[in-house]
């Protein structure tokens, strides 16, 4: 069983436990024990602040890391403090970057359409999958955000154990949800989701660093599911929605 | 004057201050001593504990006893968690269950319609009340939210707190379907104020029995500066009405 | 006196000496209370069978100590007998003085103390010492707004030093800071408790009244926060007897208030 | 043992005696759980090869004790040898006494969370009588020890109490250096491997900073699944004899299985 991880953060972090294995070396060692074989990577300067500067720094961190391909957090173009659409496209098309990060609360921006229309409309009409921790648009604001953009594909991840009751409802009234499986821990959450939904719904990732690999790939591979639907979570989706993007 | 209590718990809950009423028995005295006639009771499983399991538990403790009226707490269907709408309704029927309680943040779910339009829908069809208590909801916004997204469904919403007059009154002239539980309105002269402004039928006598106080809620009434009509539509007669409307 | 056909037969509290030792007249900016003017409190009063209240200026009245107090003078000038008053120093002005209100009588009956709402000025801060003094040299009760724990026993400290005057520990007893109010009341004889909270179950007061005994225990409604019929209902249908009943509802207050 | 290629090929571990000291029946209000009944938690742990797990129910931990406590009896009485019980006190009622509850065959522990129960302190003497039960009979107390402050209660009571067996539950991850900082200091103090979501490493730390007699694998089952954490077990750079000792030699000797 091989792995394609959809989501995992380099850079240097402000704080860690004691242990954590923020390196690259470190990730990439952890990677090859978990039979993961490629990964998206965002960076943590850019998802904490200098957005821009963080993802050309990406480019450069992982230039010779054949494994690693790069996913930009991005925002609102508010007073050019971001790429408009036109520039995002050319930049990305020039990079290999194929996926957005948003974080619409840490980046304190409204994630309404007034305020996310033109990045927004960008990623359906490229068809750019979209990530963005749960925590960054829970409960309600979940629905609202699949709602309003219902050709761009969004992948949550982070989302801990507690929230069916809100994942539940969206998944029912919007297509475009996908949700990322790192630290999707609920007692069966695999097999209960594919008896409810479908194993294309689900996107293998790590969260690393802060996330744990070996736990990922496990509740994976021991999922009470079938072996094709083990492939699509494991690495089918996510290649398919790869597959996809016009740039 | 004849009291029907729209709101009491049965069961063994979790915390409990010193000298708290606990068992039925302790609940049944306070009911006698202030001349309650019978109580819509819910189970304090069902609230902290398993839902499903909470419901039928409170089925057992109120097996042949003519003093409650069974009022089940219920969950969105989501992940194939508790029941079904029909599953529910059936349910209700077969165990002569006439009212549904509800707690969205305790229990952590959307009340938005995406979430709860089918349910809600059914809640309307067949005339249920829907009952909440006011810190259940995420704000007064939240309320009128829910009010408007479901205009054909009654809610009594209980222990609004006496600080929220001003958020509550304009909600109360543009929702019909909102509906107060009497039991901790302790705003001075606040009975004969909704009553002058939106009339007794906006008012339901309920006590939050064992941890609210029906001594003062039944005082609230009986003292109050209304007529001996409005008196008796808020004891019991707002209640009766809604509940023999109930079809199932 | 069948206190349950009082409230059955919906008639106020007649023959039975009332006296409510927590009232508040006046606006309240963080939410619109019900009539909140003298009159309407004596006109709730009257149906309710309650003699006497003594009341404070709304707390929402922060900075404004003159005229606040000057509201009460007022009140009580145009109420005698019925609303009497507790008069309220601020910690912050320091020309604050109280010995005005009680030069000749005014209808003041006490002093009022509400640290929390000034600026979370401690209870026992000594800025308020000048309000102590008074009350200790004229044998004042002292009422403390104290639902926290830390509250009560800074109204405790007021009480051990300056043992002429009475506390009156606010909503404390009946809150989680019951047991520091309970320990205030047995350790000071001139600490005692009132029963002004909105919402607490059936059971609470007599819990209170088997911890301090009903001596420490006086009728205190809030009112014109709430109604006070609530608590005069809870009262009247509590499991006690009806010498308890009548010493909270007013003998108490008699022996620590001059009426 | 090749630890890698049993996961990737999604096969259970075989000859590990695996022992969960850290389960749950039952529902808990704020959130769904995926199968929170016994046969749920039997199924995963056949499953997954599992020799036993202990578990609490959470309604008598967060709502009615004695609904709760028979909820986890019936769930030992229909997986003897499987699933094994902890019994849960309640410090609001006077009448609570979960010995009958420690007689009954399969009851092996007591499962303390304050947190839940009013946020009582667990070294509130509101629970002493099952502290000393647990001290007479030598019984493992399981403590939901999240927050530091609660790891300190928690091993105010392992002092107090030195013939009990104290398992800090989640310490490992959240307030770890006060764990790993009264252990020290208790012999009778171990920590567990429960939590959702922790970086990989961490059980290296673990075992690095307290060795691995002290840790014991907890999975939190039905609150969450177990798989992820025994994967995290299975693929950490320890020794085998460190993996095995914490998949389930150490919980025998303490629960003396």
């Amino acid at each position: 069983m091989r792995f394609f991880d959809a989501s995992c953060r380099l850079g240097r972090p402000a704080a860690f436990g004691e242990g954590m294995p923020w390196q690259t070396d470190e990730i990439l060692e952890i990677m090859a024990r978990c039979h993961i074989d490629g990964a998206l990577a965002y960076h943590i300067v850019a998802r904490e602040g200098e957005t821009q500067d963080g993802n050309e720094l990406l480019l450069r961190e992982i230039a010779q890391i054949p494994q690693l391909q790069p996913q930009w957090c991005a925002l609102p173009a508010t007073y050019d403090e971001f790429l408009h659409a036109d520039a995002l496209r050319d930049a990305m098309k020039e990079n290999g970057v194929r996926t957005l990060r948003i974080a619409p609360k840490s980046f304190a921006h409204s994630a309404r359409p007034y305020a996310m229309k033109e990045l927004m409309g960008f990623a359906a009409e490229c068809r750019v999958p979209v990530f963005f921790d749960y925590g960054e648009a829970p409960c309600d604001e979940l629905y609202e955000i699949c709602h309003d953009y219902p050709d761009v594909s969004f992948v949550i991840t982070n989302t801990a154990y507690a929230l069916n009751r809100w994942l539940g409802p969206v998944l029912d009234a919007c297509g475009n949800l996908y949700l990322g499986t790192g630290n999707y821990v609920p007692h069966r959450g695999l097999e209960t989701f594919c008896k409810y939904y479908a194993a294309d719904r689900l996107v293998f990732n790590t969260n690393l660093p802060t996330g744990s690999a070996t736990a990922a790939v496990s509740l994976v591979c021991f999922a009470d599911i079938s072996k094709e639907e083990k492939e699509l979570i494991a690495h089918g989706n996510i290649e398919r929605l790869l597959g996809e993007v016009r740039l | 004057m004849r009291f029907i209590d729209a709101r009491c718990q049965l069961g063994r809950r979790c915390v409990i201050r010193e000298n708290e009423p606990v068992t039925k028995a302790e609940i049944l005295e306070l009911m006698d001593r202030c001349r309650i006639e019978r109580a819509v009771a819910y189970h304090a499983i069902a609230k902290e504990g398993d839902v499903k399991a909470g419901n039928m538990e409170l089925l057992k403790d109120t097996e042949g006893d003519s003093r409650f009226l069974r009022q089940w707490v219920a969950l969105p269907h989501t992940f194939g968690e508790f029941m079904s709408v029909e599953e529910l309704l059936k349910g209700m029927k077969e165990n002569s269950v006439s009212s549904i309680r509800m707690f969205p943040k305790t229990h952590g779910y959307s009340l938005k319609p995406y979430a709860l339009g089918k349910f809600m829908d059914a809640m309307a069809e067949h005339k249920i009340p829907v009952f909440m208590t006011y810190n259940e909801l995420a704000s007064e916004d939240a309320l009128y939210a829910m009010l408007t997204d479901y205009p054909k469904v009654n809610f009594i919403i209980s222990d609004v707190s006496y600080r929220e007059e001003r958020k509550l009154f304009p909600i109360l002239e543009h929702c019909p379907n909102f509906h107060i539980g009497t039991g901790n309105y302790v705003v001075h002269g606040g009975v004969k104020t909704m009553c002058e402004y939106f009339g007794a039928e906006r008012m339901i006598f309920d006590t939050g029995l064992p941890t609210g106080s029906a001594a003062a809620a039944v005082s609230l009434i009986c003292f109050a500066e209304i007529s001996e009509e409005e008196k008796t539509l808020i004891a019991s007669g707002n209640l009766e009405r809604m509940l023999s409307e109930v079809e199932l | 006196m069948d206190f349950r056909e009082l409230v059955y037969g919906q008639k106020p509290f007649e023959g039975v000496f009332v006296f409510d030792v927590h009232g508040h007249i006046g606006f309240e900016q963080g939410s619109q209370l019900g009539p909140n003017d003298g009159e309407s409190m004596v006109h709730t009063m009257d149906r309710m069978g309650v003699d006497g209240i003594c009341v404070s200026f709304s707390p929402g009245i922060r900075g404004a100590w003159k005229r606040g107090n000057d509201q009460t003078k007022d009140t009580c000038k145009r109420l005698p007998g019925r609303v009497f008053g507790y008069a309220v120093p601020n910690p912050f002005h320091a020309e604050c003085d109280l010995t005005p209100y009680f030069e000749e009588d005014l209808g003041f009956r006490g002093v009022k103390i509400h640290g929390n709402i000034q600026g979370e000025t401690p209870e026992n801060d000594p800025r308020y010492a000048h309000a102590f003094e008074l009350a200790n040299r004229l044998k004042l009760p002292v009422l403390f707004h104290a639902w926290m724990p830390y509250e009560v026993d800074r109204a405790a400290d007021v009480a051990s030093r300056y043992p002429d005057l009475n506390v009156i520990i606010g909503h404390g007893g009946l809150t989680f800071a019951r047991d520091r109010a309970v320990a205030a009341c047995k350790r000071y004889d001139n600490v005692f408790c009132d029963t002004a909270i909105s919402s607490a179950p059936d059971g609470s007061i007599e819990w209170l009244v088997d911890k301090v005994g009903v001596e420490k225990v006086l009728y205190g409604s809030d009112m014109s926060f709430f109604d006070c019929i609530h608590t005069l209902g809870k009262l009247a249908l509590a499991k006690l007897s009806d010498t308890d009943k009548e010493k909270i509802l007013g003998l108490n207050a008699k022996k620590i208030f001059d009426l | 043992m090749n630890w890698e290629q049993y996961i990737f090929e999604g096969k259970p571990f075989e000859g590990i005696y695996i022992f969960d000291v850290h389960g749950h029946v039952g529902a808990h209000k704020p959130f769904q759980l995926g199968g929170y009944d016994a046969d749920s938690v039997a199924k995963t742990c056949r499953r997954m090869n599992v020799d036993g797990v202990v578990v609490s129910s959470l309604p008598a931990l967060a709502s009615d004790w004695k609904w709760g406590n028979e909820e986890v009896a019936a769930s030992v009485d229909a997986y003897p040898g499987l699933i094994w019980g902890y019994a849960s006190p309640n410090p609001f009622y006077e009448d609570c006494d979960i010995t009958p509850y420690l007689d009954l065959p399969g009851f092996v522990g007591v499962k303390i969370h304050g947190d839940m129960q009013g946020s009582t302190p667990v070294n509130d003497p509101r629970y002493f009588p099952t502290y000393e039960v647990a001290n007479e009979r030598g019984l493992p107390v399981l403590f939901h020890a999240w927050l530091s402050a609660e790891v300190r209660a928690a091993a105010d009571v392992a002092r107090r109490y030195p013939n009990t067996k104290i398992i800090l539950g989640h310490s490992g991850m959240t307030a770890r250096d006060t764990a790993l900082e009264v252990a020290r200091t208790c012999d009778n103090i171990f920590i567990d491997t429960a939590i959702s979501s922790t970086y990989d490493n961490a059980i290296e730390v673990l075992v690095d900073k307290v060795g691995a007699d002290r840790v014991v694998y907890g999975s939190d089952i039905c609150f969450f699944d177990c798989i992820h954490t025994m994967g995290k077990i299975a693929l950490a750079r320890i020794s085998d004899t460190d993996k095995e000792k914490i998949f389930g030699l150490n919980a025998r000797g303490l629960f003396s299985l």
